[in-house]
């Protein structure tokens, strides 16, 4: 993204001298037509978290849904926010070496729809976390890390790659965010289940118990936005309406995220016997993962087979996770945007037509890929763990046992994500009331525990 | 024979049913339930009205067996089930006078095998 | 959106002199661009119907699903012929002063692109009332005051403010519709549940009960879409891709809505010991409306601003009309659209950076625009008024008592939004069927009643 | 949308000649405008993926959602990948008069874009088989059909209509594929349909059973998606950002959807005394179908007009394929696409505006268009029979009677679409599990069966 | 002791709970359910083809009570669920032999206060 | 009177159902349950992960009725519902001391005709 990032400043200063009122000219139009197409990939991007919210209530279950929607609603909005106070100013201020400076409230910023496009990839980072910590994260917590990643964290990431910091000098390339985006996200999400811990019943000693979602359709359609909003965050990042670039963007996404979905089922029949939908589902998100970094960089093919394998690593990234590093991430985040997210990012070094090894470029952009991975992982790291640590040590991430059991919705808002019935309740001790205590729903809420005859109480 | 219902927690039933099994009762049927008893109900709220939710969720577990089998049973529920907090939930025995396997037709004692 | 008319219908005759085969200038170019963008805009706020009817049907309860469903489908296809036959031309037709009289089907109108963008925001309007009326207004009394809303009483609105009409000429600015748009619905919502009085259960004596919607999921989905399309709402209202305003106007779109949702989130905290999930979800769209009058007049702070006061207000609002007035809104729909965009009017006043107070331009605006949010209450309350009183006094406008508690699914439509158990039911006595009267489903057909002894016949 | 692709591929050697850093000119910012808005069309389409998900899973059985959402996953991805490879190739290569020869894996394609469009027409058309043979088509053959359609047989179609082929040649009328697309799905669907037979319990004798779907509010939310992806799927189809054309494709298609809505509402209601709800929201999909050929060169009364009248035959066409015909097809993909696609591509012959029989034409355009559909229906019946013949000759095309009542998701899958009971179930003999065998989803899952006494065997 | 088992329409089951609190009675267990008698079906539409609805929903509700309020609990019940009109539902009432309180294991009479 | 509560396999309902009301018997109440016993459960999986399921599908539907149509109307259950496979489901006959029509307050064999 950062070589556009010239031109389009370049380009900026037309805003002031031919404003809508000045003479047209085939550059002005030519700068108003790319001022549009990110504005429409940018509100494609916006959506995304349509996906998210989508994608993390369906895949966990009824009891936390409102909790899930809450955290997704709010992290779009803290994150525009505080991006805008903040975040822009630290990615692309003029730089300390380390961060940018400047450009606090948008202060001295002319390229408003620059800022809206950054904006919303901001908070795609952080959303990415709430997937993973689903359930269990107290909403408090989560809201101060999302605060910190879209006003901070995050911000540091892009200003090192794409605001013209060290790892973009040494020649890294990651065009729309692979390791920007997605591994910051993810890292974040790994480090915030580790502290938190898994969910109450997901692992028993050596076993290892699925959690089934509560709701795969929505899950499903979350998937489909996702896919829709990618073609905006990987086509604007061009940057510009360019004609020779933006149709092989749009293609490369297509043709990844298909691969991703033919492979996760593909080799789900092989290893389970049978195909997992909730993974092939899954495998689209992990082939747009893996396409992002390189997605104007490599050939259509090449597109095909990073999502290919960015398909079958998913898999595997998920088990890992899962079963040997035993990490509960409800929604598979950390492997879908992590792991996926750093085989993009090498998968350039390796499939870029202009420098890549398969393409006779030698191993040194996989070198300088893999260092832009590692520096990423390892800030973001520490940061979040050091949030995370102080966060567990004032107060707590984690809700109570009792609440984690009665589930977030209602412990947390005294309310469901769906309908009680009417006839079994009653609002006051006169009247019939038209809400109810759902035979169906309370076993939800309640669920199973008591193994040491421990039981929590129930009064709220 | 007699007819043993549990109305039990929900979140200990699982525990019961193995509980069960380590005696060698397999047959059972189980059904969703509410109730309310001494154990009160709970409050909710949407969009700042918050309304009564007057009964608790509960499983109701029918076992019928015979008759020199229901303390042993009676037991086990309670072991598996009691927290000793108010809502535990109650054991009803009650008379069954015939059993018939409708796969086999089979009556009384052998039914239940 | 007045100003922008003039330029494009200027513009406008190029469609005929620059065909697509004549030569291509920069001229011709930027005017194929603002076409289409206004396109672009025009489908997105199309999209909104979807989010209008996933909220409407997320926040009710499922025995009334299918009636929503076909509520919200009817009213924009309605909205769309009739506002092609009759309500374009009333509101940009040559004017009487009062309304417009040329242009009906189009006839002598040339751009059509315009129309386009204008029938979906009718259709925008008339949807509003339908969440309000929902769960006991009879559909053919709704579809009746559908067709008056998008053929007549709104088109009069959009004349007089955006049809160079009396309340334009005061200097009154709305520059995508928080009073055209939202307030005309919510005050025609307004008078419906007036009319209409609370759904059975409501209010017992001094109580207030709850009636919780059924799947908040959806009605989730529903709020990110409406904001999704709310981008092409407020952006194509520049009707022209200008890239100094379209991006500015979409980011205080974003900013807005994420300060009503912020605020929502906090102020429920404060006020009800909790966040409530389901009124933070209807602060992005308090948002939303909020800035919708500005949106190209305030700078990106006032807009968070803006925000977060309609956050709060939204809260105030909810209650104000729930509890205060007793008007059964179930989706607040009248807070949202009324109460936010009157707010959303005066804040213009306040916030525009060229003639607000606060910016030192002195109360003229923010009387104007208070004289054209009273034009806009009187004429709308009017005319509907006068619209459901005549149904009301012809065979009335809600649905029975009976119907009403068994749910208009079942009784409009003979049939239910969700699946019933396939075991219990036989569609004849000599075959087993594919259908059933689900334990689970029958409840909420059946609800409650039955206080005075008195139980429909189930019999239908 | 044959002529438009002359001229863009006479634009198209701009590409080379005009890169991004070239002069730029206005002709230059005309092609970059036209690219991006197929660009935009094209993602549109994509998102009717999520539309097609949405509708087919929310008008069928809870137990089979799993796997109506997978196979329609992989046929956009299997679908991309195969056009691609294969099928851009025969619909665009050089021809042998028959089929292209050229082009496969766009080698030597310079237009990246226009294959993009393509690409996601091409899944389009093979999904709509989907939904007719969902419940108890083998995933296994409805993918090998799926590869056949978007490698093959679809590409055939569009070679002989769009891509210069003897069906062109006659002066045939298909804007953007009421025949091309729609008719070539569902004639597919059709003989899928006829191949397959029945879902078990579906027709009894003489009596007709309904089979209602599980959650209609999902499958409105495809509607609306599936319409707000149609302006991109005949918008697009313009190939250009022409802006006497687009803004009049895009009102045709609102036009003729609302059309459909109203018509299959006020027919339903005379028909069958109330108003369908499920066949109301066909009743767009219908009216979509009916204006995508003419999409272009109807007025806008005339797309009115389509509209209704697709609306009407909608109605019939369902109850005619469902009663008459008895081929069972769950979400009427036959009616809609097949009898509203063949109406469709006939209305031209009639609203034509330039040589339609009530413009004073004359009936030349109707018999044209009368070849056309003929062919397509012969040549697609054949070649999906010849497929299908060979599929259920070598190991079968539909799954056990005891996996159908079953239901797939379990059956194919061991997974479910909705939360089951977490009380229930124990993972394991030793602990609790989050996993439950509820008794409301069993119900669901063993579904009905047995009259002769025949139960399947339960373990699996 | 008896179990008295009622089975009501669902719409008057909060009412007949207020009555039965006023009686003193707290515990009872309840359960969604379906049935048919001289109340006859319903029928359905879906796409213009039609379906019966054979069954109604009912809701049960199970107290276990001492044998000397059986009586003015059936008052009770009918009072708060009569309509006069076909489907009003019925009450059974049958022997319960021993009643346990899960949480204590007290028995009997004492299981139930 | 009795009660009958035949607890089958949900799939048989609709077919047991047609035959009581071929036997003149029009009232009855079903639930929805879940039960294991011989018939063992079955197992899902989850993003490759395997759970078991132990309870299998199962209504129960209660009957009361004069004592000399039971062994008709166990006949008729075991007619309509045995399969012959494990799992087939069974029937319990309990004595039932009064009956009360909701809505006339009739009692005893009156109160089911
Ligand atoms: N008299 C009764 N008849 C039927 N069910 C009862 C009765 N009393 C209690 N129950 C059931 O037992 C559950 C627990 O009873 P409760 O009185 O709350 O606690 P505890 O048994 O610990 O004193 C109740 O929720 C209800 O389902
Ligand atoms: N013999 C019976 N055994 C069990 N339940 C019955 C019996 N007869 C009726 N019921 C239940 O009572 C309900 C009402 O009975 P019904 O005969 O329709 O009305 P009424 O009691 O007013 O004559 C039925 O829906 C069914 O649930
Ligand atoms: N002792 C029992 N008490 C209560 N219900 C039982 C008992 N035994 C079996 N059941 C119920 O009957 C069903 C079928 O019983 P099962 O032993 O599996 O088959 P079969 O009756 O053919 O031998 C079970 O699923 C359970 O619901």
């Amino acid at each position: 993204m950062k070589k556009k990032i010239l031109s389009i400043t370049a380009l900026g200063s037309l805003v002031t001298t031919s404003a809508y009122a000045a003479p047209v000219t085939a550059e002005s139009v030519q700068f108003s037509l790319d001022t549009m197409w990110v504005m429409i990939a940018a509100i494609l991007v916006f959506f995304m978290h349509a996906g998210f919210a989508m994608v993390e209530s369906g895949f966990t279950r009824a009891k936390n849904t409102l909790n899930i929607l809450l955290k997704n609603i709010l992290t779009i909005s803290i994150g525009s926010v505080l991006y805008f106070l903040v975040g822009y100013g630290i990615m692309f201020g003029s730089s300390n070496g380390f961060f940018g400076t400047t450009g606090f409230a948008l202060s001295g910023v002319e390229d408003v729809g620059f800022f809206l496009f950054q904006a919303v990839f901001a908070a795609t980072c952080a959303t990415i976390i709430s997937g993973a910590v689903a359930e269990r994260m107290k909403l408090s917590s989560y809201l101060i890390l999302t605060v910190l990643m879209t006003g901070a964290i995050y911000p540091v990431v892009g200003h090192w790659v794409w605001g013209g910091g060290w790892i973009s000098e040494l020649g890294f390339v990651d065009f729309a965010g692979s390791t920007v985006v997605h591994l910051t996200g993810a890292v974040g999400a790994f480090v915030a289940v580790a502290f938190l811990g898994a969910r109450i019943g997901k692992y028993e000693g050596k076993k290892v118990n699925a959690i089934p979602g509560h709701n795969i359709p929505i899950g499903a359609l979350g998937v489909f936005i996702l896919w829709f909003g990618w073609f905006g965050f990987n086509g604007g990042s061009s940057l510009a309406a360019d004609p020779t670039l933006v149709p092989i963007v749009i293609s490369t996404t297509l043709l990844s995220a298909s691969g991703g979905v033919i492979a996760s089922a593909l080799y789900t029949k092989i290893r389970f016997k049978q195909i997992d939908p909730s993974i092939t589902l899954n495998g689209a998100l992990g082939g747009l993962v893996g396409i992002t970094a390189g997605t104007a960089n490599v050939s259509l093919i090449g597109a095909v087979v990073i999502g290919l394998v960015a398909g079958v690593i998913l898999v595997e990234g998920i088990r890992f996770i899962d079963v040997v590093a035993k990490k509960d991430d409800p929604v598979g985040a950390i492997a879908v945007h992590g792991i996926c997210g750093i085989w993009g990012t090498l998968a350039v070094g390796l499939f870029d037509t202009a420098n890549g090894l398969f393409y006779g470029g030698g191993a040194a952009l996989l070198g300088v890929q893999s260092i832009g991975v590692g520096a990423v992982i390892l800030w973001t790291g520490l940061a979040v763990s050091a949030v995370v640590f102080i966060l567990k040590s004032t107060g707590g991430i984690r809700v109570s046992r009792e609440e984690e059991i009665t589930g977030l919705d209602y412990a947390e808002h005294g309310s469901n994500a769906y309908e009680l019935k009417e006839s079994l309740v009653s609002s006051s001790s006169t009247g019939n009331s038209a809400m109810s205590g759902s035979l169906v729903e309370r076993l939800d809420q309640l669920g199973k525990s008591a193994k040491k005859k421990k039981v929590y109480k129930e009064s709220v | 024979m007699k007819k043993i219902e549990a109305i039990v927690r929900p979140e200990v039933f699982q525990t019961l049913r193995e509980k069960l099994v380590h005696l060698g009762i397999n047959g059972l049927t189980v059904f969703e339930a509410a109730g309310c008893g001494n154990q009160k109900g709970k409050k909710g709220a949407f969009r700042g009205t918050s309304y009564e939710l007057p009964l608790v969720s509960r499983i109701k577990v029918e076992m019928v067996t015979e008759e020199h089998r229901t303390d042993e049973i009676v037991d086990a529920i309670i072991e598996a089930c009691a927290t000793g907090e108010v809502g535990d939930g109650k054991i009803f025995i009650s008379p069954i006078e015939d059993i018939i396997r409708i796969r086999s037709g089979e009556r009384g004692r052998q039914a239940v095998l």
